[in-house]
């Protein structure tokens, strides 16, 4: 029934070819983004429908873009959630207007139908197994990330440092960012944010290198975050003493893990999140509720990349990517 | 005859809504003075930025030498040989007074700057015009009357065949003025010719080898060495005789309406102003420019802080410290630079004179235009002052109904004091005698009445009588019998009334 | 009215353009969100405007909506104060603000754009310490209390007059009113065209000045309110990023002139209006992405002044 | 020197107080790091320098170092030019940019504040058009162009004298002996004091104020060209977000006013260096935490420009 109330209100939205139209919207913009509209794009030639990417560059925008995707009328939204508590209820109205489902970042108590996506705890779980990994005698552990006000970056980092200190996993737990976190092998310093400022990105690993000589790795949470640790290390000439791992599959984190100065990373599947998006819109669109499962999450597993499973990873994401 | 070096030949320039210049004729001799003189708003400067390539003349022509010149840029100008000496002030007060000097045309190599030639060039050049600071002072550690020595030290420095000096003793000293006449006759003797700007007759008299008159734009005459004498060149420049233009009527004076004691000011701190001025009294105050006049002026009303003083108006004690206290006391001030100070020109007549008197033409907060239509009505007949509407805005009004709404603002409050700086400046003669009348007549109505004057003869023609300030001091006290310019100028420059008897 | 009439005219041009190449841009919807963001935005421009007014600058109104947009949600959520509490808190610092600015830039004669660059930075990092980097909001309470900024007077079925827009309204009449029919606001114009006349004519020009500024921050503050109860979302680092840039340049086309002196309220309502139908048409629009917004917005912006600028010199010359 | 004074015991007050507060503050990494950052804003801070000694203003500088940073990388690498030929276009657009810039304020007699602000909406939303919202870097190649901003001269193994430093300090002798050896920037502080007077003097006002402006335009381009060198990453919708705020709160810091006239290269530089050395303090001291950053310069800048005015007054009052 819902998808029959959509479609009465996406019927004053029908275009002139009569092709159903569908859009993803993300949390910012970024490369990240970038697969996820390539896979989004490719399922929307493949079905024959319309496929929109709108990047916002706020929370607030984020708004007033989902606002006017409803006025335009589309079928379906696929959006990626900034601040999941409190959007919630912009959420609702646009499940109430369209078809609404979440990807990369859930809002679960929102009305959404599903959502794409793996959980960024879990991820951030993944992403502290690999520094262990990476410093199995244990050691200091920095984080860097653009900023903490979106959830899946609170998630994210909170996952990596449960696992380092060998905490029960409590994805609603949360240490503040300014102290340092002591367990038994490992310690996380500090987490230091940048505001998507690259320069500040740099400056901030380039500060804790000087604060903390011992630091043995450091991490970084969003896609550009990796590659300007490395450019810092690089600069520094401690490219190999200190460790790092990253997140995302940004093109200098890749050649590094194959080149050996990245240990690994971990890698969600942005295009699949774009892809399986318009599918399970276009399929609710048409009254196919069987792609909802039980738990209302499509869980889009995150995987962590080294050097051995690299090259399959890369190929598949070039071939994706029709590099 | 021999040919002149500088001549122009029926020059005429429009301003939106005013002919500067209706086609005037002049010329220069090589080592000749010619002195120009003429009312306020005459179009002596407008002609001496015509010929120092400041703005263009709209029609006529321009010879040097005897050749037609086209002057499209100040440098054009200074290579013919021309150097202005401007009326206001044209210096950067960052810099020090060397670069002042030879700014636009510092000597050196590749854009680079000599500044040991530059700093030698100075100092030579300053001991010509008796200015005895170092060429590495910032030119804001000097008083005005030595940035006006400055300024003349730029022209004499360019070396130029003619130099124009506009006003040039306006802020001077006796002895600067002194030592100034020396090097203009020593240029004479060089063979440079100098067209001198001024309303000091007696420095016409004393420089001019010959004065060419201009009135509203024209040539009005020209009076060769042995015609020039005040009266003849007061006659040509007002076109009748002064005496009729100042028309005072006997009145009564009645009590004392403004008391002034111990007043300091932040420029002169040390000074201590004292006066009275009584209800239907018109007192003048004169002075070279810089002498503190305007600064005792905002002072009283407030608009620039004192240091201390007892004022009284109407009996009222107190100091004002801004000018809204001082016009609740009843004090109104007609500042000197009306453009500056006194007039809002992007705002409509209507909107200009009730600006003071808003407050008491409006319900609550809201302004009542019932009440200012009619208040406005009122002034601009009683004051008659010209323009198209009261919608008009004042930047298309002409100087003197632009003071005249001046006056009109504080008329509608119905000030005891009334304080005029330069009330006539720059103002075309028509409005000037209007504006006297009123003065008069507000006077003879039992107003007080101060104005501060650079013209001497505004001051003998309009005062009772006179304060005679120098340096931030009241030098002397002058009643209407004793007035004379000599004794004006002796005061105004520092010197002892009675010595000089 | 000359004043506006080429910005009226940009926005009927926008408008009509709109309404045929986007899609459904004239349903009951769409109007509505457009009126809803005009209402928001619009009052941080006409806060602007009186600053401008008076020959000034503010360059903290998107600091000071961060400050409150975040510092509302975070007394009502985490620090359990009233949604009224909070609000008073609101007036009151941002009041404060206001003052403090109008302080320095009279008393202490410092440069307006120094003061609210310094104001920029502080408030936004004031409000980054307070949330400590959180994300603020109402999560799914306070509904009435959000009511305000997300309600509607319904007309049909489709649309209605959202709250914001409603408030603009009544504010702008306020202003309208204050600038146009009070002595105050004849001073305020006197005093941008000419402070000194102003001062001499027994105007307290400082207090005027002051005012303004209190204005200013007063109706960032309210727009900052408004965002929050609208949106329940916001970010510490972002929220109201550049708000202070799209206020001026509101303002600007609205037919304020940063020399002072200059503006009308109806200009900077329309100039909001543009902004944000220029916004609206790049995403109804098929061929317009969205990463041309800035490019659209600044050369429409860029071309209205310079048309503002030539015909006021053919104007001058002509008389 | 007494201009710089004020600044002069800032920065070392601040960098006496980081050494005994930081940890390792005084390691030969940390302070080439220092100099290297210095290097990179202070090229900055000198353009806008430039553009507020003639009284003027900038806001593009942030969106040039947007537009040179993105768009260097993607010539080189989606358009296959050869690094040589990039930097030549950034040259030209840079200068181009100036030009115009300059022209529409001398010639248009608009206001640097309006016309810059539509600049900075302009070329970055061209950027973020020209590259598709694409990161852009040099991914691992091209090491040779990129030492340009990454390598360092070596004074010890820790420590050296990072390229962009070095850059800065033969861009900032060139400017400091242009600004005071040289005609034009004699011109240039003469017309920032007193247009007309210069103009009379016969300077061509309008000639120098426009090569004030290509100057800063000319010198953000460089400042982003070395920034993406060093750094490698840029996005175009937030590379260079409020760096034109950094330069101006540099340049004021260091003594520049923006009434124009008034202005040292010397105080520009030390200006940036003390932004930068807050920033790396806020990092390196335990409980200064990194999201004060805008409290801490904010308030800084707000506490040196008052004294500065309230000295200045001082000065005045007793001449
Ligand atoms: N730039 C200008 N724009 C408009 N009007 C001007 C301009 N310059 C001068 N005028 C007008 O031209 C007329 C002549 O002015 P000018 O300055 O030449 O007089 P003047 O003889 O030098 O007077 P004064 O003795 O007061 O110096 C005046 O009415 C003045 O208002
Ligand atoms: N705006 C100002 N700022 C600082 N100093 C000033 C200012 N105006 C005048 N002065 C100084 O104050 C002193 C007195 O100037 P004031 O203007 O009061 O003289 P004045 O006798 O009225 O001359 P004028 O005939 O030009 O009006 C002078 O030394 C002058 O340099
Ligand atoms: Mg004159
Ligand atoms: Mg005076």
């Amino acid at each position: 029934t819902a998808a029959l109330g959509a479609f009465a209100f996406s019927g004053c939205g029908e275009k002139d070819g009569g092709k159903e139209s569908y859009a993803l919207v993300t949390t910012g913009v970024a490369s990240f983004w970038d697969i996820c509209k390539k896979g989004g794009e490719d399922a929307g030639e493949e079905l024959g429908v319309e496929v929109e990417v709108l990047m916002p560059s706020s929370g607030d925008d984020q708004r007033s873009k989902l606002e006017d995707l409803l006025a335009k009328g589309v079928d379906g939204i696929s959006v990626a959630a900034i601040d999941p508590v409190n959007q919630a209820g912009l959420y609702d109205e646009v499940a109430e207007e369209s078809i609404l489902i979440t990807m990369d970042t859930d809002a679960p108590t929102s009305k959404r139908q599903v959502y794409v996506g793996m959980d960024n705890y879990d991820a951030g779980w993944m992403c502290g197994e690999l520094v262990k990994e990476a410093i199995p005698e244990g050691g200091e552990v920095v984080l860097f990330i653009g900023r903490l006000e979106q959830d899946n970056a609170k998630r994210r980092r909170q996952g990596v440092i449960d696992c380092l200190l060998d905490r029960g996993k409590d994805p609603s737990r949360f240490d503040a960012p300014g102290q340092s976190q002591i367990g038994e092998k490992y310690t996380v310093l500090a987490t230091l944010t940048d505001q998507f400022d690259r320069a500040k990105g740099k400056a901030n690993v380039e500060d804790m290198l000087t604060k903390h000589e011992g630091v043995a790795a450091m991490v970084g949470l969003f896609a550009y975050n990796p590659p300007l640790i490395l450019e810092a290390l690089k600069q520094a000439g401690r490219i190999g003493e200190v460790k790092v791992v990253g997140f995302d599959e940004d093109e200098v984190t890749l050649q590094a893990i194959k080149d050996g100065t990245v240990h690994g990373t971990v890698v969600q599947d942005p295009y699949e999140y774009g892809n399986r998006s318009i599918r399970v819109l276009h399929a609710l669109v048409n009254g196919d509720t069987s792609v909802i499962p039980e738990n209302k999450i499509i869980d889009i597993p995150a995987r962590q990349i080294r050097k051995d499973n690299l090259e399959t990873f890369w190929t598949d994401l070039n071939f994706k990517l029709g590099k | 005859m021999e040919e002149p070096f500088l001549e122009v030949r029926k020059i005429k320039k429009l301003f939106p809504g005013v002919v500067a210049l209706s086609g005037v004729d002049l010329w220069v001799n090589a080592g000749e003075v010619v002195a120009l003189i003429g009312e306020n708003g005459a179009g002596k400067s407008t002609l001496m930025k015509i010929l120092a390539g400041v703005q263009p003349a709209d029609e006529g022509e321009l010879l040097v030498d005897g050749k037609v010149v086209r002057f499209a840029h100040v440098q054009d100008a200074q290579k013919a040989g021309i150097a202005l000496i401007h009326q206001e002030l044209n210096l950067a007060d960052n810099l020090t007074v060397a670069a002042n000097m030879f700014l636009g045309r510092e000597p050196g190599k590749f854009g680079w700057i000599d500044q040991g030639a530059i700093g030698r060039e100075a100092k030579r050049v300053l001991e010509v015009v008796g200015l005895e600071v170092s060429p590495d002072t910032l030119l804001s550690e000097l008083t005005l009357g030595k940035q006006q020595l400055v300024e003349i030290a730029k022209a004499l420095s360019t070396e130029a065949k003619v130099i124009i000096m506009d006003e040039p003793t306006s802020s001077l000293s006796m002895s600067e003025s002194e030592r100034l006449f020396d090097v203009i006759r020593e240029l004479r003797e060089s063979g440079v010719s100098v067209i001198y700007i001024s309303h000091r007759l007696g420095e016409v008299k004393e420089l001019a080898d010959r004065v060419v008159v201009f009135r509203d734009g024209e040539n009005a005459g020209m009076l060769e060495r042995d015609e020039v004498d005040h009266d003849a060149m007061v006659r040509m420049m007002v076109g009748r005789d002064v005496s009729q233009f100042y028309q005072r009527t006997e009145h009564e004076l009645g009590e004392v309406a403004l008391s002034v004691r111990g007043l300091r000011t932040e420029e002169h701190p040390s000074n201590e102003l004292g006066f009275e001025v009584r209800a239907g009294e018109v007192v003048g105050v004169a002075g070279l420019v810089g002498a503190g006049r305007s600064e005792m002026l905002s002072a009283l009303f407030g608009a620039r802080p004192a240091l201390s003083g007892e004022v009284s108006v109407g009996g009222r004690e107190g100091l004002p410290r801004s000018p809204r206290e001082a016009l609740e006391r009843g004090l109104a001030l007609v500042p000197e630079d009306r453009k500056g100070q006194g007039i809002i020109l992007d705002m409509a007549v209507k909107e200009n004179m009730s600006l003071a008197s808003l407050r008491h033409a409006a319900r609550g907060p809201f302004v009542n235009v019932s009440k200012e239509e009619e208040l406005v009505a009122e002034m601009t007949a009683a004051l008659s002052v010209k323009t198209p509407g009261s919608w008009q805005l004042l930047r298309f009004l002409s100087g003197g109904n632009q003071q005249k709404i001046v006056l009109a603002k504080w008329l509608a409050l119905k000030p005891k004091v009334l304080l005029l700086d330069e009330p006539t400046r720059g103002i075309d003669i028509g409005a000037k005698e209007e504006i006297y009348l009123l003065m008069e007549r507000f006077a003879s109505e039992g107003m007080a009445v101060l104005f501060v004057s650079s013209e001497m003869e505004e001051i003998m023609g309009m005062a009772d009588r006179t304060l005679v300030m120098h340096e931030g001091r009241i030098t002397g006290e002058l009643a209407r019998e004793n007035f004379s310019e000599e004794s004006i100028m002796e005061l105004a420059t520092g010197g002892n009334v009675n010595e000089a008897e | 009215m000359k004043k506006i009439k080429g910005i009226l005219i940009t926005l009927i041009v926008i408008y009509v353009a709109t309404a045929f190449l986007g899609e459904n841009f004239l349903g009951g919807y769409n109007q509505g969100k457009l009126l809803e963001r005009t209402g928001l935005y619009g009052l941080l421009g006409i806060g602007v405007a009186f600053v401008i007014i008076t020959g000034g600058i503010d360059l903290s109104i998107g600091s000071v909506v961060c400050l409150v947009g975040c510092g509302v949600p975070w007394l009502v959520m985490k620090q359990d104060w009233s949604p009224e509490a909070a609000v008073m808190m609101a007036i009151v610092v941002s009041m404060c603000i206001g003052l403090w600015h109008g302080f320095l830039i009279t008393k202490l004669k410092l440069q307006p754009f120094v003061v609210t660059l310094c104001s920029l930075l502080i408030y936004r990092g004031a409000t980054r310490g307070l949330a400590e980097d959180q994300s603020q909001g109402f999560g799914g309470d306070y509904e009435a209390f959000r009511s305000w900024g997300t309600e509607a007077i319904s007309v049909t079925s489709k649309f209605g007059i959202p709250y914001p827009f409603v408030i603009l309204i009544v504010v702008a009449a306020i202003a309208w009113v204050f600038l146009n029919k009070t002595i105050w606001g004849r001073y305020l114009i006197a005093l941008g065209n000419n402070e000194e006349a102003a001062r001499l004519s027994g105007i307290n020009t400082d207090r005027m000045v002051i005012l303004s500024y209190v204005i200013c921050s007063m109706l960032a503050a309210l727009g900052g309110l408004l965002f929050i109860l609208n949106g329940n979302s916001a970010q510490p680092s972002d929220f109201g990023n550049f708000y202070e840039l799209y206020a001026i340049a509101a303002a600007v086309l609205g037919g304020c002139s940063l020399r002072g002196g200059e503006g009308t309220i109806v200009g900077v309502v329309i100039g909001t209006a543009v902004m944000q139908l220029l916004k609206n048409m790049i995403n109804l629009v098929d061929w317009l992405k969205s990463h041309m917004e800035f490019l659209i917005v600044g050369v429409v912006l860029l071309v209205a002044v310079i048309a503002d600028e030539i015909i006021k010199q053919r104007v001058r010359r002509q008389r």
